[in-house]
Order: structure tokens, then C-alpha cells, then sequence
């Protein structure tokens, strides 16, 4: 099956340092399927035009597929369309939300993240919490990077936040957190809840009502689609009331000089020309993830991250942190006392490309005493020829830095 | 010319000139509104150009009547087909009516912009509501 | 020549209701040479990686693509490389920048705008000012929608704005304004001046140096480029000292729980994953604009711009509004009562595609007192063949709505 | 090994596994910066990794002494580099070595992830910055 799919993958079949790649840092960017990168180029060659103002034939068939892809993406996470905003990534809906939400918070207001956080979701809050004097809490976790779970809804029973924005899985370690818990233990408080999905977009492909968060953000270029493209879900009622974020064109309903007037949303939050070829495309992507056997692919998925967890912690000298018993296929990990960057560099020049470094997590790097870690993400594309690979040059590489 | 009329004469002609230009000739024959008719109320929210509606019973008390204008010929004309699907019948006749769906027969939403696509619908749904009031 | 560069457009060569398409709508986003589609296709297939972060040489293969734009932009506006920031598009860059200079502004301060802007240059000003109490004002435009140049430089010196934004030509109506003589007046008054160059940058590329104007915006894709991406240049003293706007991963120094630090210039506008396809596309687009003759270009396209303006101008019952001097190529008319929404549906049959309404300047269509227009939009890639194409249709059209 | 035995050995090398293998072990042979001379004011601005350098003349007030260390094994080795072209030479003979430049010539920069490449120039600067203030 894998090798299959492997095929739809073009950049699965290019060489680094003159070695086959393996590619180990999907969750910075997943590759694309050949179906995408078509859907892009069928755009720009046949179907160009901008959205919502044309009476031609080539801006409706634009507007059309455009708005359809809001439906898909609804469809697949299990709400309706008109809660779907389209942005530029994670980043921006995070922003755009915080911007959002500031004028409810006030002074001694508790917005409430995890430890965890990627800097998206921590330092629109700090700006935040700075501007409205709310305070800016951190649930505990373990000498692992582990969220305490029952601490945590103590937490939030104690402190009873006015926000509560966790990521649904770690970027840094992997970690998955049960999210609907989480929110279960807020909704007596009122607390609006926020799930950063950057990383469960394509791993845990999550029902949003069922999970019963607020607002829900996400990068398309993290679940196979193109850069530039993100979006949010947000409970409607809660989206439509919030103040509008930039303004310009589409997104009102009539300016004139002496004032002007929005539309409700989605719309007042898509100003100006959006990512029309990356909407396109990401539509491609969700069709190809709904074309794919999804329970399958999860189970080849951690099939192959226990395979990479056991081969790596048979090496002596390395440590694995975070969870990985709930785990979307990221392993996070140091060899002694060695530098991050000096395992990855000498790694790719085996072919075997991984990140390191803090993952734009600092806090949880200061909170695990480390300078960072070298991180092996994994997408359902990876073989186990590639973890063969990858251990393999682990190896070598130890050796070297041994020598 | 009843609906089933104009739906044969749109069906028989080839091609989206003769069509739109059907569809213009259709809004021709609509009287225009009086312009104290055009009032804030009787607009259509979600059209893009301006859409005035009335819905109201004949002196019988039995039949709708549906005036409306627009200020574009081409909506006027898909105004003169909503409003021959519906003038004229009982209420209860009216609510089994779905305008929307034999537009969408002819192929006209597909072939409309989006948004006049959503014009469209959200014409027929101020006349579904208005006949809910009355019942 | 020309018949030579519409082979690069592959959209050119399609179809509109089955007749060869006439796209005269570049205004609102232009059509796309190959070598642009073919470079997002090749990142895609070959080189798709995050930037910024990375040891692997993927990763540091797509920084390097990312950074060199950044310079190939620079120097096609005569600025250096950390005065650009990238944006989702010109509205992104000018709620930026609103939001920047809000700090400056207090109570009676004048923010100045010309009648002809786009939404994106009139909403976020609307905002800011309701925010800070400064003063929204407007520069003078006759019955024909053109700037009277002599009574905007008095009102500057009247009302010395504390900044001044302007369009460097209209979307609505072509007009090309004298953004540099604007902008010498403003000089002794310190105005922070700022040209919206979303129409300008492919029909007059700009010399940022010798127009002197502190910030300048725009669209990639109304410049040959992929959607979804846009920028900004700043004066680099007055682009540093502003605040950051939206905050997360790489515009950071340092985060930590207790305080977070940000990065210079451009970076600390860039937070998260920047469009990175968009941005290696854009760089193909510069590089089509660099490989082409822009002089022969201008001279074809102004050439082409007074045809459509005669050819219009001999039939009964159309007005051409703007200046019809000072233009880049767009003609926005009305005929008689007609309504554009008409006239410009009936031109779609013949496969002419034009826009019609307000074109998200509802002031001005106000200042003109219309409904709307119907705009044609030249580029470089019409040629004489789709103006008496259109020019037929329209014939055809008028018949008909006389009939 | 000075400057060009290092340049001689990296060319002579195939393939970048062999050349940061060397480079590694170039750095492995620059002793260790003391804890208390790894100040912040020592810190390079501008590398991803940590960078202290400091920078004097020897005895004889002559010619330059650069001491510097990294916590990473390879920017080390890259700064032994960096301090095989400077060391021991007078500051004016060093305003005339340009180390960003060898780099390049060696194809380490275009190798280098853009920030290390970065890195190597801060560290460039900072050490033509201090010459500068000796003079
Ligand atoms: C003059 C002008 N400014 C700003 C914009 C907004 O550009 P975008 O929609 O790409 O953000 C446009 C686009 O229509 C424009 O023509
Ligand atoms: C958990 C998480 N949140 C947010 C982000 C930010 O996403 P983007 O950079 O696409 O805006 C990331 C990406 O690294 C992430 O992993």
C-alpha cells in the first residue's frame, strides 16, 4: 500500500548529497502529492481568475471551486461552511483570533496554554494578556514533557480560565492531548476553548463536534496542501460576534467616507485577495486524504513510529522525550551531551533529512533543559527502508562524534 | 407565457446569447415598479444588485400576487421566471413551488455567478417566508 | 513580439463559452506566464521544504530561493533587501502598516487618502483613526474621477497630514497619479507617506529610491505572480521602529514564559511559515519582467490603451471615465442607464471577460454617482485582436439592449 | 595546520560527510573556551548556535591573539577555521583577509544552511570590528 502512495509523492524520489532522501520533517511541511501540485497547475493554466466579483465565466468557475472547498474542509472536520475562515496559516489564526477575543478579556482574566505550545500559540496570547492585563497560566507537565492530565483539570477548575488554547499535538515531541477532556473540564466556566491542530490536521483528522472546541487552526502546508493557506473554525455565534480583524476589500458590505459596514462572517474575515491556487489545491489534498484508507494509514503510522522508538532506544546514549504512548509519529530526541545541529547535519549528509533545534517551542525547551532536540517526524509516506536509513546513519554519526 | 412556456422556449434555445437575451426579453415584458415601490423594505438582502419585491393576495383574498423589480434587465428577467412559477397560485399550492430547483434544472444557477446563484435563492426564500406570514 | 510573449500565457489560449478568451481583467489579478507555474510546480516536485529552520539542505536550498526574491525584489525596486516584508497581499500589507503607525497618531492628526482608493486603502485608515481619533481626509477630485493635482498639494500644506496614502494608479479607473510630487509637498510636514502600488508595479515599476515615498505595498498576483502572496517596503528606520503586528514562530528572539523578545526588520513581520511557492513563483514572475523590453512593453500597451479609447469613444451613448492622459491601461465606462452588471454579463457570452460594479471603491463610484462600471483592463499580453473582439461584442451588445 | 594545509586537506576531501568529518575534528583540536570567559559580551550576534569570541594582541603587543569556542562540535570546527586565517598575524596584515570570502571559495557557505552562512559572516565582522578598534 505504502509503496503505492510513496508514487503520488514526487519529492519522495529526489536525492540529497547525492543519497535517496528520507524525508523526516513533515511536521515542519509535508510533501504534496502529485494531485495537488496538478490541481495548482490546472488553475494557473485554465482557470485564473479572482474570486466573489466577476459576472465572467472564468471568476464564477473560481468562486465556485473556492467556496466548495470550504464545504470539503467542513465536511471533513465535521462542522458547517460558514464556520470555516481561510488565512495565511496557524499563525495567522491564532493572531486573528487572540485579536479577536482581547476586547472580552479584562484585568485578572486567566488565559490558560500548555507547556507545549509552539510560539503561534504563546506569544499572540503574551501580546494579548500585556494589552488587557489578563494573565497568561501554564498547565503541568512532567520532566518528559508530558502534560499531567488530571493536574491540568485541576488547573483549570482552580483558575477557571477565561481561555483555554492547547495544541491537540505537540509539533516538538509528538504528544497527542486529549483535547475533549480538557474542554469537558472547561465548559462549566464558560471558558472559550481553542484547539491548535497544526499538527493533528492530518494525523488524527479530528471531529470537531465531537471534540466541542470554539475555534479550531490550522497550516495547510502541514497536511499536504500548498504554503500560504491556513484557516479556522469557530463556533459560529462566537465567530460572527467577534470584531473584524484587517479590513479592505470583500469583506465589507458598503464603505463610504462617513463609515462602513461589514458582512458577517465568514466574510468579514477574508479581506482582500485570498490564496485562491492554495485553496485549490488544498482542496486537491483533502480529496486525496479522503481517498486514502484512513484507519490504515494510522495504524502503518504508528506501526512505523514503534519501529523507529524501539530502534532508536536500543542505542546507547539516547533519550526519547515526550509521550510516546499517545503519539502522532514524532520522536523527539539527544544523544548525551552532543549538539542537535552537529547530529543533524552529519545525518544529512546521509540523505536523511530531520530538523533541530527548539521547534519554536522555547518554553518547553527551558522546561526540559535543553537547547533542543533533533526531531524525526513522520508522515503515512515513510517506509521503513527510511528508518533503516536514518538508524543507520545515526549510527555512523555517533561513531564519528565518539571518535 | 406560463413557466413551462418560458422553460421550453430557455431549453430550446442553443447557447448562452440567445438564452440571456431571452431572459432580458422576459424581464421586458415585467412592469416596472413604481419608484414609491422601491422602498428599503421590500429590498431583497443577499442580491447583488438591487431587488424590490411585494408579496401580497389578490381581492379575492385567495392568490398571491408578487410584484418585483431590479435594476438590472438580466435579474428582472430571472424575477419575471420566479415570479411566473408562483403568481397566481394558492399559498399552499406556492410552499410545494421550488423556484430555486427548476432554475437549477435549467442550468441557470450553474451558469450564474456564485453570488447571483445566492440572489436567486435568497429571492425565493423571502417569498417562502412571506407566504408562511400569511398562513 | 506580442503574438511571441502570449504564448507564455497559457490561459490566454482557452476558452470562454466556447469562444477564444478575451481577459481583460488584469486589474484584478493578472494571467500567469508558464515559467511562474513551472517554477511553483518544481518547488513542489523537487524542493518543498520549510525555511529558516532547517540543517538539512532541502530546507537551507528553499531559504536561500526565499531570500534571493527577497533581493531580486529589491532591486527591482531600487531598495535594499531588509526593507521588504512579505505579506498574504497588498490589503495584508496595509492593515500592517495601519496598525504600525497607530502609535504615532493621536487626537487631530490627519490621516490622508485620495477619493479614488481601493477598500484596502480606506477601511484600515477608518479603523485606525475611530482607534486613535485622528482625522480621515480626502484630497480633491473633479466630476470625471480625476485627482486636481494643484488643490491636493494646498490641502496637504493646509492640513500637513500626519501621513498621507495614495494610490499609485487606480484600480477603478487606470489614472496614474503623481505620487512623487505628493510626497515632496508633504516632505517639510514629516507626513509618513505610502503609495499603494498594487496597479503600479507591473505597468510603471517603480523607482522606490527616486519616488522617496517611506512605505510602498502590493500584490503578487497582479504582477505575473501566484496568489496568496504580497509585500511591503519600508523606509528601514521607520519599518524597524514599528511594533510588531502578528506575533509567533521565526519573528522571534527569545520566548519565554516570562518575556519574549523580537527580531529586526523584516523578520519580526514574518512570523510562521511564509508562502514560500509563492515567493519562489514571484521570483520567476521578476525574472519575466526583467527578460522582457519594458520600454517596447509600455509603448505596446499605451498603444493598445488609445485604440480600446477610440474605438470606444466613436460609439453613441458610452462615457469613459478617468483620466484618459495619465493611465495604465484601464478604460472603466458606462453606456446611457445600462447597467454594467448587463452589459458586462452579455460581453461574457462572447467571451470577453471585463469586470463590473464598484471594483471596491464604493466612495468613489459615490464621488461619480454611479453604481458601478464596467472595466476593461489592459496588460502587455491583449492584443489588437481582443479589442475589436470586445469591440464587436459590445456592438452586439448595445443592439440588444436597444432592441 | 595553518590556513591553506587546512584549505589543501578540505579540497582533497570527497564528498561533505569526509569534509564536516574534518571540519569536526578541526575543532576538536581548538582547546576549550574556560566557563568564565563564555560571557555575554563575548557572545557573536547573529549565529543560531552559541558563539564566544574574544579577541588581543599577544605579548609583544603585536600581533592577534583570537580565542573563541562554540557549543557546537561543527561551527567549532569552523571557527578554527575562522582562527587559523587570523591568528598570529598583524592587525593590518588581517584587514586584508577577507575568511567569509575563503569559505565561499571552498563552497562552504553555499553548503552551510543560509544562518550558519550568516554566522560565519557575524563572526567575520566582529573579528574586523575589533581590529579595527585596535588600530
Ligand atoms: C489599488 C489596489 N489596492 C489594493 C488592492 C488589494 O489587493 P489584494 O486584494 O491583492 O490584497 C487592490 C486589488 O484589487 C488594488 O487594485
Ligand atoms: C503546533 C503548531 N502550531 C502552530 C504552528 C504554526 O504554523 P505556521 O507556521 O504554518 O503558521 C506550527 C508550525 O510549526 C505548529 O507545529
Amino acid at each position: 500500500m505504502i509503496e503505492q502512495l510513496r508514487k503520488d509523492f514526487p519529492l519522495l524520489h529526489t536525492h540529497i548529497e547525492e543519497q535517496p532522501i528520507c524525508y523526516f520533517d513533515s511536521a515542519a511541511t509535508t510533501q504534496k502529492p502529485q494531485s495537488v501540485i496538478d490541481a495548482v497547475n490546472k488553475f494557473y493554466q485554465q482557470e485564473n481568475a479572482n474570486v466573489h466579483r466577476g459576472a465572467h465565466t472564468l471568476s464564477a468557475a473560481a468562486t465556485t471551486q473556492y467556496e466548495a472547498v470550504r464545504t470539503k474542509l467542513a465536511d471533513f472536520l465535521n462542522v458547517t461552511s460558514k464556520e470555516i475562515v481561510w488565512t495565511k496559516g496557524a499563525t495567522d489564526s491564532l493572531n486573528l483570533i487572540a485579536a479577536g477575543l482581547s476586547e472580552k478579556l479584562s484585568h485578572d482574566d486567566v488565559i490558560l496554554i500548555s507547556p507545549l505550545e509552539h510560539h503561534a500559540n504563546i506569544v499572540p496570547w503574551q501580546q494579548i494578556a500585556q494589552k488587557t492585563g489578563a494573565k497568561l497560566e501554564v498547565l503541568p507537565a512532567d520532566q518528559q514533557g508530558v502534560l499531567d492530565l488530571e493536574a491540568a483539570k485541576q488547573l483549570i477548575n482552580t483558575l477557571k480560565p477565561k481561555i483555554l488554547s492547547v495544541c491537540h499535538a505537540s509539533n516538538a515531541l509528538g504528544n497527542i492531548h486529549d483535547v475533549a477532556a480538557l474542554i469537558t473540564t472547561a465548559k462549566p466556566y464558560n471558558t472559550i476553548t481553542i484547539v491548535d491542530g497544526a499538527q493533528s490536521l492530518l494525523h488524527l483528522r479530528p471531529d470537531l463536534s465531537a471534540m466541542g472546541c470554539d475555534f479550531f487552526v490550522f497550516s495547510a502546508h502541514k497536511a499536504l496542501g500548498p504554503t500560504g493557506l491556513g484557516g479556522l473554525f469557530g463556533r459560529y455565534e462566537l465567530l460572527n460576534d467577534m470584531p473584524v480583524y484587517q479590513t479592505g476589500g470583500e469583506m465589507i458590505e458598503r464603505v463610504s467616507f462617513s463609515g462602513t459596514t461589514f458582512r458577517d462572517a465568514p466574510g468579514k474575515f477574508e479581506p482582500g485577495t485570498p490564496n485562491i491556487s492554495g485553496v485549490i489545491g488544498f482542496g486537491a489534498a483533502l480529496d486525496y486524504l479522503n481517498s486514502v484508507d484512513a484507519a490504515a494509514l494510522s495504524k502503518y503510522e504508528q506501526g512505523l513510529y514503534h519501529y523507529l522508538l524501539s530502534a532508536l532506544k536500543a542505542i546507547d546514549g539516547i533519550k526519547v522525550w515526550g509521550d510516546t504512548e499517545h503519539n502522532i509519529g514524532v520522536v523527539s530526541f539527544t544523544y548525551k551531551d552532543e549538539h542537535h545541529f552537529d547530529i543533524a547535519t552529519f545525518l544529512n549528509t546521509y540523505g536523511v533529512a530531520v530538523r533541530s533545534g527548539h521547534h519554536c517551542t522555547q518554553p518547553l525547551m527551558e522546561h526540559l533543559s535543553l537547547s533542543g532536540t533533533v526531531r524525526v517526524s513522520l508522515a503515512f509516506y515513510n517506509s521503513y527502508n527510511d528508518v533503516d536509513t536514518f538508524i543507520d546513519a545515526l549510527k555512523d554519526t555517533i561513531d564519528m562524534l565518539e571518535e | 407565457m406560463d413557466i413551462t412556456q418560458i422553460q421550453n422556449r430557455l431549453n430550446s434555445l442553443n447557447g448562452w446569447q440567445a438564452k440571456y437575451r431571452e431572459i432580458m426579453l422576459l424581464g421586458k415584458k415585467l412592469p416596472a415598479l413604481p419608484e414609491a415601490l422601491k422602498i428599503e423594505d421590500a429590498l431583497v438582502r443577499g442580491c447583488e444588485s438591487n431587488v424590490w419585491l411585494h408579496l401580497d393576495l389578490d381581492e379575492s383574498q385567495e392568490r398571491l400576487v408578487i410584484i418585483a423589480d431590479s435594476d438590472t434587465r438580466i435579474v428582472k428577467g430571472l424575477l419575471a421566471i420566479i415570479l411566473a412559477c408562483y403568481n397566481n397560485l394558492l399559498p399552499q399550492e406556492a410552499k410545494q413551488v421550488d423556484a430555486y430547483a427548476l432554475f437549477e434544472e435549467m442550468g441557470l444557477i450553474q451558469h450564474l455567478s456564485p453570488s447571483r446563484g445566492n440572489g436567486v435563492k435568497a429571492i425565493v426564500e423571502r417569498i417562502q417566508n412571506q407566504i408562511d406570514a400569511f398562513q
